[in-house]
């Protein structure tokens, strides 16, 4: 109700700035994107084709793993096939990027969709296309799948000649369509690696396929997100439909387009047809599904169920970020709409802070880890509907690598521990023999989430949206209540880390160690839980840790290079893109920060814009001091609720063991509020209330008006025939003279009607 | 007059090739095939042996057969008397399985009545 | 006699002789050895053969004709022929040929020459109704594949096979029976004098004078024709035989079904309702897509609720097959080819699927999921192939059943002119339009809601067998080398139909255009049609003066087409075109002016 | 004999088999009188409209006589009006008897050889009116032979072959179906056995002899 009023002013607020762009020296805003895209997308050339191996490597993975299970392989080799080509992948990358000279290009595989009637043209080639953007996705995609790819040879070691093959080429598979989804050339191979990625992920969540828990959050990722395929796929068609093209280069540079985006600049959306209005609408809940947003956001909880690099790939770093690439991609389409970046951005504000509210109560830690990554996507959206792709697009780096990280860090526990995943039955763990890099580097990670000031990279992609959130006039609600969650987020990243690697150690095997069913032939553990002692992680979870937590530490730097043109260097990697995009307040904000000036002598290039601030001051400083000061604020709280006793806890924590803390009394006197929390505020329970439950009665109902009407109608039309034939059965006496009597008779008759036919034309002869 | 032209008529039919016969001359004999056929009828109605109620029904083939021949020659052709001997072709045909049928039936039920097949109802 | 028509006949010959041969033999081996070299031979040699002879450049006219006269004063002729789109639908069926036979061998334990016998019969009778040029020859031929089918479920079923086999023949038959009824309308009317004035039943022929009926005698035949294909589709309210026999049928019989069968109805709408009623169809086409998308959404949510996993997939073949109807209800170039890959697309996913329950029944002899279920474990290539159709069927991209989905649900966006144009929603029953799209793509999702129940539930999941099951005698626990030879054919078709849709949509390209200019032309003065493409019609529709004409008016209103100008004259040159006949009549016949 | 089956039995109901009453004779009289009186009034008012045919008797009775040239000469004949040698002429294409019914004319001709040896005809004279001959008339036999010989052909065959198919059927069905015990046929094992047995006793006495 407030959320819709606030919507309904908040469209015109979006449109104002950027008429004031129209109005102003063009040097930025929607004039500049809609010219520079022209510009850009005018003469694509094509590339050279080496530019393929990125996409077919993993493909080739997966192949030769399917071969690998065909004659049941029982080595590693599948996981050193996977790892090789996957480095091979990210060298590809690497040297593309190297090579990039500023111009998109395309690459061509081999031709897919080739329809032509009339003047009309309907093409979607199997070839890719590779601009700035692209690479910036295709870098850390190809680069984590490889980390990760050696993180899985040991972490799944297991089920070495069980699922071993599987498991790998199911990987490859999933580096493959996320390429397609990210390279490719036109929205239908986008929709491919869309609905490709959506199917590898059903396939790794459903892995051990002998939990029925993991078969049914398999089927519920697939269903949910088909949900958001479905909007996705009537975006394109609708694109086709009324651009009459699907490929990017033909659509970036479009004339109709282009027409639609200076309107959108001078805030005039009358003419903008409902059609064009209506792409960016379907899309948006193609985004949603796939990064997992408020209506369709639960699925990515229960895709936990999946083995921890799954979800430390597919489930928190890339293919979750799909969803923000998609907008980021057509950024374009979703200007010339009038409400759905506003959309965007409240969806992603509502997914931030409920994400962060349940994730604050649950106990499972690889859990409490997928809350926050919906939490974070949260942020990304919101960057987007705030007209920051640059912020957005920053936050999905640096979130890959620390969020990875994390889960990576989870799942050494989980597969040192047994499954053990209770933040309640895990104490210490930092100070056990062998786990020091874990907890280091578990510590990284938390502090990046947490976005701890300046030391952290993700501080300042979380900082550069909400600095977006108060510099853009209409957005301020929205900017608080990202900041509160920012404090909310640092709060439950801590209370994991304090509670589990922190304070005496202590560990209780999960139901995992005696358990065959996944973890079989898995000598390692003890056999009973009494003895039980946990197997250290070996070298390849440590390097893969390591150097996760130095990326996510170096990518600081990223905030810093080319910061004065484009914001860093994400910003340049945008800014050559479809994707490119600055309000022109965000521009006048940036000057002024340039320049360190006051803001009311800023003028000229931007217009006069007037910004908004945060208590007065420039917006990008009062983000720095208030999420700031937020993050430590909640490491704070978490340090006196769950920290132990003693320097660990900051000298402010009182746990002494494992699965008691202080937070268990307030949550105690909270009354049912914890319990809801932990229980998702019910939402999976509401859902299958309002939909899932009247669907199925609906089927059953459609099944009995089958069986008994529609079929009941068919038989009745069978069954009169009979009836008829009974009725004039009798005539049939077995009586011979009785026939010939009918005959007589009908003879009779016959000749009768002859009669008064023939003296009637007598009458008239 | 009218008895003269019928007389005349007469004399006709008995020469080697008959004249064309009037409308009147023709009634007599369809007459007589209507009478044959309502004999087989009221034959065929009332005996119950096979063999009997078989000759009736021969009864009233011939009863065609000689409308047939009638017409034939009311028109002056010869296509009816043809017709007629393939008439007779088929209803020897018919007589012989007719029989044999009905030696079958009697071979069945020591019987040739024929409500002995009543059973063959519907 | 060219050889493509050789080829053609040899196609619809030897499975008869063959079908003879084994019908006589008494060894039960004999039978499967037969049908299987047959069927094998036919793949390779003929099919091939036509495959290498077709021009594809003239896909929309009927090659390698070969007519022998029949009964002259009737018109009617033994004339066989083939264009793009019965050629794809022939192979496909000369496809499904071997794979049904190798499906068959474990699976049929008693009166194995019948059965072969039989399965040949179907074979000829499905070639003979794509191959048929001659309408009634078509009729017969349609009608033939009854018996075949009949007798497969009636004597090889499961355990109600009696009443599914009687439903499914009298259900059918009965539909057909109306269709000939407007066949011969048709027939008929173009007999008349101020048409072609003699009975012919030669299709093309017909094809350029039908369309001069009224609206009301074409709302007429359409209704008798859609009778029949409509129970054939099966289209929604008249789907209530197919469920039953699917389910009572062999694998064979079932593969076949949902391979070929199913598609005659769809063909015939193609190729019959649409060109012989272009107005009526026109008129009633957002009906007819209604009832499709009904089927689409009440069919795939009954598939949610079944236990028996054959009935499960024989509903799903309802939901499918509205996606098709759908693309024929379009009206429209992506329309057409749409639905004729679904056609394709729907043969071999389906038919795969078909296939792993068969091979899965032969094991456990009993098709409910409650019983058997997380068959994963036991059977893992089975259980990849099973995942493998099941995602073909949802329409997963790369896959075959993506192309066809794609194009049909667009087609359904850009039916609806003035949205695509104007960018607002045009008028209800013009045609279709954004709403239809939208309901049809809630298909998509139900799909993938069932198929991923029951992989889940049979697949995946602990193992669960019948308390009485014992292993097979002769059978492997999983797959063997004949099951997976089977399947292979038919994944390799799915995968290859995913990435190389064009190579079909060439094929059909100019068969389509000529069946989108019928309908444009049949109503040029509904809606603003431009007339612009007509070039492939030629042939078919009109001799090279008329053309001349039209094209002479076409330039002459190049610059504002849709103007009453425009429209006069085209309906002038179409009254003309009218008059011309009767005068070519006249020269032949009675000489009243 | 069968169609005056002997009672078999002494009740009534036996009697009724044997069909010596009539049954219902009142019901199918009255049937049959009604059909009487309908087929006669049906004809008596039909037969009236009856079409006239339009050609005259002479004409039908002689249409046949060209197509039976040698009757023709046959009959003229024996009415003596051909000296030897000459015939009633035949229409060289079609090889019709030119004669003419309506006008009663008959052309004759002469037929001998000519100097090279072939037959031809040498003169030709026509028969007037006042000689035709009284019994110069086609027969109903003539008519109807022609008729059915000359325009159904085939119809004759397929009578033919109905009348055989009808005797053959007759036969098979009124085969009488006899059923020999297993001690007949045992009997005509032994007898087929003990004729073998001569059969070689023969033989050896043949050898015997020869011996």
């Amino acid at each position: 109700m407030m959320t819709t009023s606030l919507l309904t002013n908040l469209t015109h607020t979006l449109a104002s700035p950027l008429m004031l762009a129209g109005e102003g020296s063009g040097g930025h805003g929607g004039h500049a994107a809609s010219d520079n895209l022209a510009m850009l997308n005018e003469h694509v050339g094509t590339g050279p084709k080496w530019v393929l191996l990125i996409v077919f490597l993993p493909l080739l993975g997966f192949v030769l793993n399917a071969i690998y299970a065909a004659i049941s392989n029982k080595s590693k080799l599948p996981a050193w096939t996977t790892i090789v080509l996957l480095a091979g992948a990210f060298a590809a990358t690497l040297t593309m990027f190297l090579q990039y000279e500023g111009t998109p290009y395309t690459v061509h595989a081999f031709d897919w969709f080739n329809l032509h009637y009339g003047d009309k043209s309907f093409v979607a080639n199997f070839s890719f296309y590779i601009d700035r953007l692209t690479i910036l996705w295709m870098l850390f995609v190809t680069g984590l799948a490889t980390m990760i790819a050696l993180y899985a040879s040991e972490y799944m070691s297991h089920d070495v000649g069980l699922g071993y093959c599987r498991f790998f080429a199911a990987f490859g598979l999933f580096v493959f369509s996320m390429s397609c989804l990210v390279m490719g050339d036109n929205m239908l191979m986008l929709y491919l690696g869309w609905e490709g990625v959506g199917l590898c992920s059903y396939l790794l969540i459903g892995y051990f396929y002998k939990k029925p828990s993991a078969v049914a959050a398999a089927k519920k990722a697939f269903i949910v997100n088909r949900i958001g395929d479905l909007g996705l796929a009537l975006g394109v068609y609708l694109t086709f439909v009324h651009f009459g093209t699907i490929q990017y280069a033909e659509l970036f540079s479009n004339e109709t387009l282009h027409q639609y985006m200076n309107a959108a600049a001078v805030g005039d959306f009358s003419h903008i047809p409902a059609q064009a209005q209506w792409i960016a609408l379907l899309m948006m809940v193609g985004a949603f599904g796939k990064s997992a947003q408020f209506p369709l956001y639960v699925w990515l909880p229960d895709a936990m169920e999946g083995p921890t690099p799954v979800s430390a790939l597919i489930h928190a770093a890339t293919m979750v970020t799909a969803g923000v690439y998609l907008i980021a991609r057509f950024y374009p389409v979703f200007l010339v709409s009038e409400n759905a970046l506003p959309i965007v951005a409240w969806i992603g504000t509502i997914t931030a802070i409920l994400a962060a509210t349940i994730g604050m109560a649950q106990f499972d830690i690889k859990r409490i880890m997928a809350y926050s990554t919906v939490s974070q996507l949260g942020y990304m959206f919101a960057g987007l509907g705030l007209l920051t792709t640059t912020g957005a697009a920053f936050h999905v780096l640096t979130h890959a690598f620390f969020k990875a990280l994390l889960f990576l860090a989870c799942g050494a526990v989980m597969h040192g521990f047994a499954g053990q995943l209770d933040l309640r039955k895990l104490s210490g763990v930092a100070w056990m023999k062998g786990w020091g890099i874990v907890g280091i580097t578990m510590l990284v990670g938390c502090m990046n989430l947490a976005g701890l000031p300046y030391i952290t990279s993700g501080f300042y992609s979380k900082d550069m949206i909400l600095a977006e959130a108060f510099i853009t006039p209409g957005y301020q609600l929205i900017g608080w209540i990202l900041v509160f969650t920012a404090i909310l987020t640092a709060y439950y990243t801590f209370r994991v880390y304090f509670r589990v690697f922190l304070g005496p150690q202590h560990a209780e095997p999960g139901d995992e160690h005696d358990d065959h069913d996944d973890h079989a032939g898995d000598a390692d553990h003890g056999d009973h839980a009494s003895h039980f002692h946990p197997h250290a992680p070996g070298w390849a979870i440590n390097t893969v840790l390591i150097v996760l937590a130095c990326a996510s530490m170096l990518s600081i730097s990223l905030a810093y290079i080319q910061k004065d043109e484009h914001h860093g260097w994400v910003g340049s990697m945008v800014a050559e893109s479809s994707a490119s995009f600055h309000s022109p307040y965000a521009e006048a904000a940036h000057h002024a920060h340039v320049e360190h000036t006051e803001m009311h002598a800023v003028a000229g290039p931007v217009g006069n814009l007037t910004p908004g601030t945060v208590f007065g001051m420039d917006a990008h400083q009062g983000m720095i001091l208030v999420s700031g000061l937020g993050a430590i604020f909640g490491v704070l709280v978490a340090a006196y609720f769950h920290g132990p006793k003693g320097w660990q806890g900051l000298f402010i924590g009182g746990r002494t063991e494992a699965g008691t803390c202080r937070m268990d009394a307030i949550a105690k006197r909270a009354g049912p509020l914890p319990r809801w929390a932990e229980n998702k505020w019910y939402v999976d329970e509401i859902y299958q209330m309002i939909f899932v439950g009247p669907l199925r009665l609906l089927s059953h109902i459609f099944h009995w008006i089958d069986k008994l009407l529609l079929d009941g109608l068919v038989n009745l039309f069978g069954f009169l025939p009979r009836v008829f034939a009974w009725i004039i059965r009798p005539s049939q006496s077995g009586v011979l003279q009785g026939y010939a009597v009918s005959m007589a008779g009908g003879l009779a008759i016959l000749l009768f009607v002859v009669i008064v036919i023939v003296m009637r034309a007598g009458g008239a002869a | 007059m009218h008895s003269m032209q019928m007389f005349e008529s007469f004399q006709l039919a008995q020469l080697a090739f008959p004249a064309e016969m009037s409308a009147s001359v023709l009634a007599p004999y369809l007459f007589v095939s209507a009478a044959m056929f309502a004999i087989g009828l009221i034959g065929f109605l009332t005996r119950k042996n096979m063999i009997i109620m078989f000759l009736c029904t021969e009864l009233m083939f011939q009863a065609a057969g000689l409308a047939l021949i009638a017409f034939g020659r009311h028109h002056l052709g010869s296509d009816g008397q043809t017709f007629v001997i393939f008439v007779l072709c088929v209803a020897a045909a018919e007589a012989a399985m007719a029989l044999a049928l009905v030696v079958l039936l009697f071979r069945h039920r020591e019987s040739l009545s024929a409500s002995a097949w009543k059973e063959l109802n519907g | 006699m060219s050889t493509g028509a050789l080829m053609i006949l040899i196609l619809m010959v030897v499975p008869l002789v063959s079908a003879l041969f084994i019908a006589l033999s008494k060894n039960p081996n004999t039978g499967y050895r037969v049908a299987l070299a047959t069927s094998l031979g036919l793949l390779f040699l003929p099919a091939l053969k036509l495959l290498d002879l077709f021009d594809f450049a003239r896909g929309s006219q009927s090659q390698f004709g070969y007519s022998i006269s029949w009964v002259e004063s009737l018109g009617l002729n033994f004339s066989i022929g083939m264009d793009s789109v019965s050629l794809l639908l022939i192979l496909l069926s000369v496809l499904l040929g071997p794979v049904v036979v190798l499906a068959s061998k474990s699976a049929i334990t008693k009166d194995q020459p019948m059965y072969y016998a039989w399965l040949m019969v179907l074979q000829a009778a499905m070639v003979g109704v794509f191959a048929a040029q001659d309408l009634l020859l078509f009729y017969i031929c349609f009608e033939f594949t009854l018996l075949p089918m009949f007798v497969l479920i009636r004597k090889f079923g499961s355990t109600n096979r009696v009443a599914a086999s009687i439903k499914f023949f009298l259900y059918t038959f009965t539909g057909s029976m109306m269709t000939l009824a407007g066949m011969v309308y048709i027939v008929w009317f173009v007999a008349q004098p101020e048409q072609l004035g003699h009975w012919t039943l030669d299709i093309a022929t017909l094809t350029q004078y039908a369309h001069h009926m009224s609206l009301g005698e074409q709302t007429w035949v359409l209704l008798a024709m859609l009778a029949g294909f409509a129970v054939k589709v099966p289209l929604f309210p008249f789907h209530t035989w197919l469920p039953l026999a699917h389910t009572e049928a062999p694998t064979a019989g079932s593969v076949i079904l949902a391979g070929v069968l199913l598609k005659l109805g769809t063909y015939g709408i193609y190729r019959f309702a649409i060109p012989f009623a272009p107005t009526a169809f026109f008129e009633y086409a957002p009906e007819i897509a209604v009832l499709s998308i009904i089927g689409i959404i009440y069919a795939g949510l009954i598939c949610w609720v079944q236990t028996d996993i054959k009935k499960l997939v024989a509903y799903s073949s309802v939901s499918h097959l509205g996606f098709c109807v759908l693309g024929l209800a379009a009206l429209n170039v992506t329309g057409f080819s749409g639905s004729i890959l679904y056609m394709l697309s729907h043969g071999l996913s389906t038919g795969g699927l078909f296939l792993m329950i068969g091979f899965m029944y032969e094991r456990y002899h009993t098709r409910d999921m409650n019983v058997v279920g997380g068959l994963a474990s036991k059977m893992p290539i089975w259980a990849t192939f099973m995942v493998f159709f099941a995602m073909a069927s949802v329409g997963l991209p790369g896959l075959n059943g993506f192309p066809s989905e794609v194009l049909c649900l667009i087609s359904a966006f850009q039916s609806d002119a003035a949205w695509s144009a104007a960018g607002e929603p045009g008028a209800w029953g013009s045609s279709l339009g954004p709403w239809f799209a939208f309901f049809a793509g809630t298909g998509m999702v139900i799909a993938a809601m069932y198929l991923l129940f029951m992989v889940g539930k049979i697949c995946f999941g602990p193992l669960k067998e019948p308390e009485d099951h014992h292993p097979h005698d002769e059978l492997p626990t999983d797959l063997n080398a004949r099951e997976i030879a089977t399947l292979l054919p038919l994944a390799i078709g799915c995968i290859y139909f995913g990435l190389q849709p064009t190579v079909l949509l060439d094929t059909v390209s100019d068969h389509v255009n000529k069946t989108v200019f019928i309908v444009e032309f049949a109503n040029v003065d509904k809606s603003g049609i431009d007339l612009s493409d007509y070039s492939s019609a030629e042939s078919i529709l009109f001799s090279q003066k008329e053309m001349a004409e039209l094209n002479e008016i076409l330039l002459r209103h190049e610059d504002n087409p849709g103007s009453e100008e425009y429209m006069r004259e085209l309906s002038e040159w179409e009254h003309n075109l009218k008059s011309s006949d009767e005068s070519v009549h006249d020269h032949e016949g009675d000489q009243h002016d | 004999m069968l169609a005056t089956q002997a009672p078999t039995g002494e009740d009534d109901d036996e009697l009724g088999e044997v069909d010596a009453v009539a049954r219902e004779p009142m019901l199918a009289c009255a049937i049959g009188f009604v059909l009487v009186g309908l087929m006669t009034s049906a004809m008596f008012g039909g037969v009236g409209q009856l079409p006239k045919n339009h050609i005259s008797e002479a004409q039908a009775s002689s249409a046949v006589l060209e197509h039976l040239p040698r009757k023709v000469d046959k009959i003229l004949d024996r009415a003596g009006l051909l000296e030897d040698g000459w015939r009633a002429a035949r229409d060289p294409i079609t090889g019709l008897a030119m004669i003419d019914v309506d006008a009663q004319t008959i052309e004759l001709e002469l037929i001998g050889e000519d100097d090279h040896g072939h037959e031809a005809v040498l003169s030709t004279r026509t028969l007037g009116p006042d000689e035709w001959p009284e019994s110069m008339v086609g027969e109903n036999l003539d008519r109807l032979g022609f008729n059915l010989l000359n325009d159904h052909p085939m119809m004759i065959e397929v009578a033919g072959i109905i009348l055989l198919m009808a005797m053959l059927g007759a036969t098979v069905l009124a085969r009488k179906h006899t059923e020999l015990e297993e001690a007949l046929k045992a009997a005509q094992a032994r007898k087929l056995g003990s004729m073998f047995e001569d059969d070689e006793h023969g033989v050896t006495h043949a050898s015997g002899r020869n011996g």
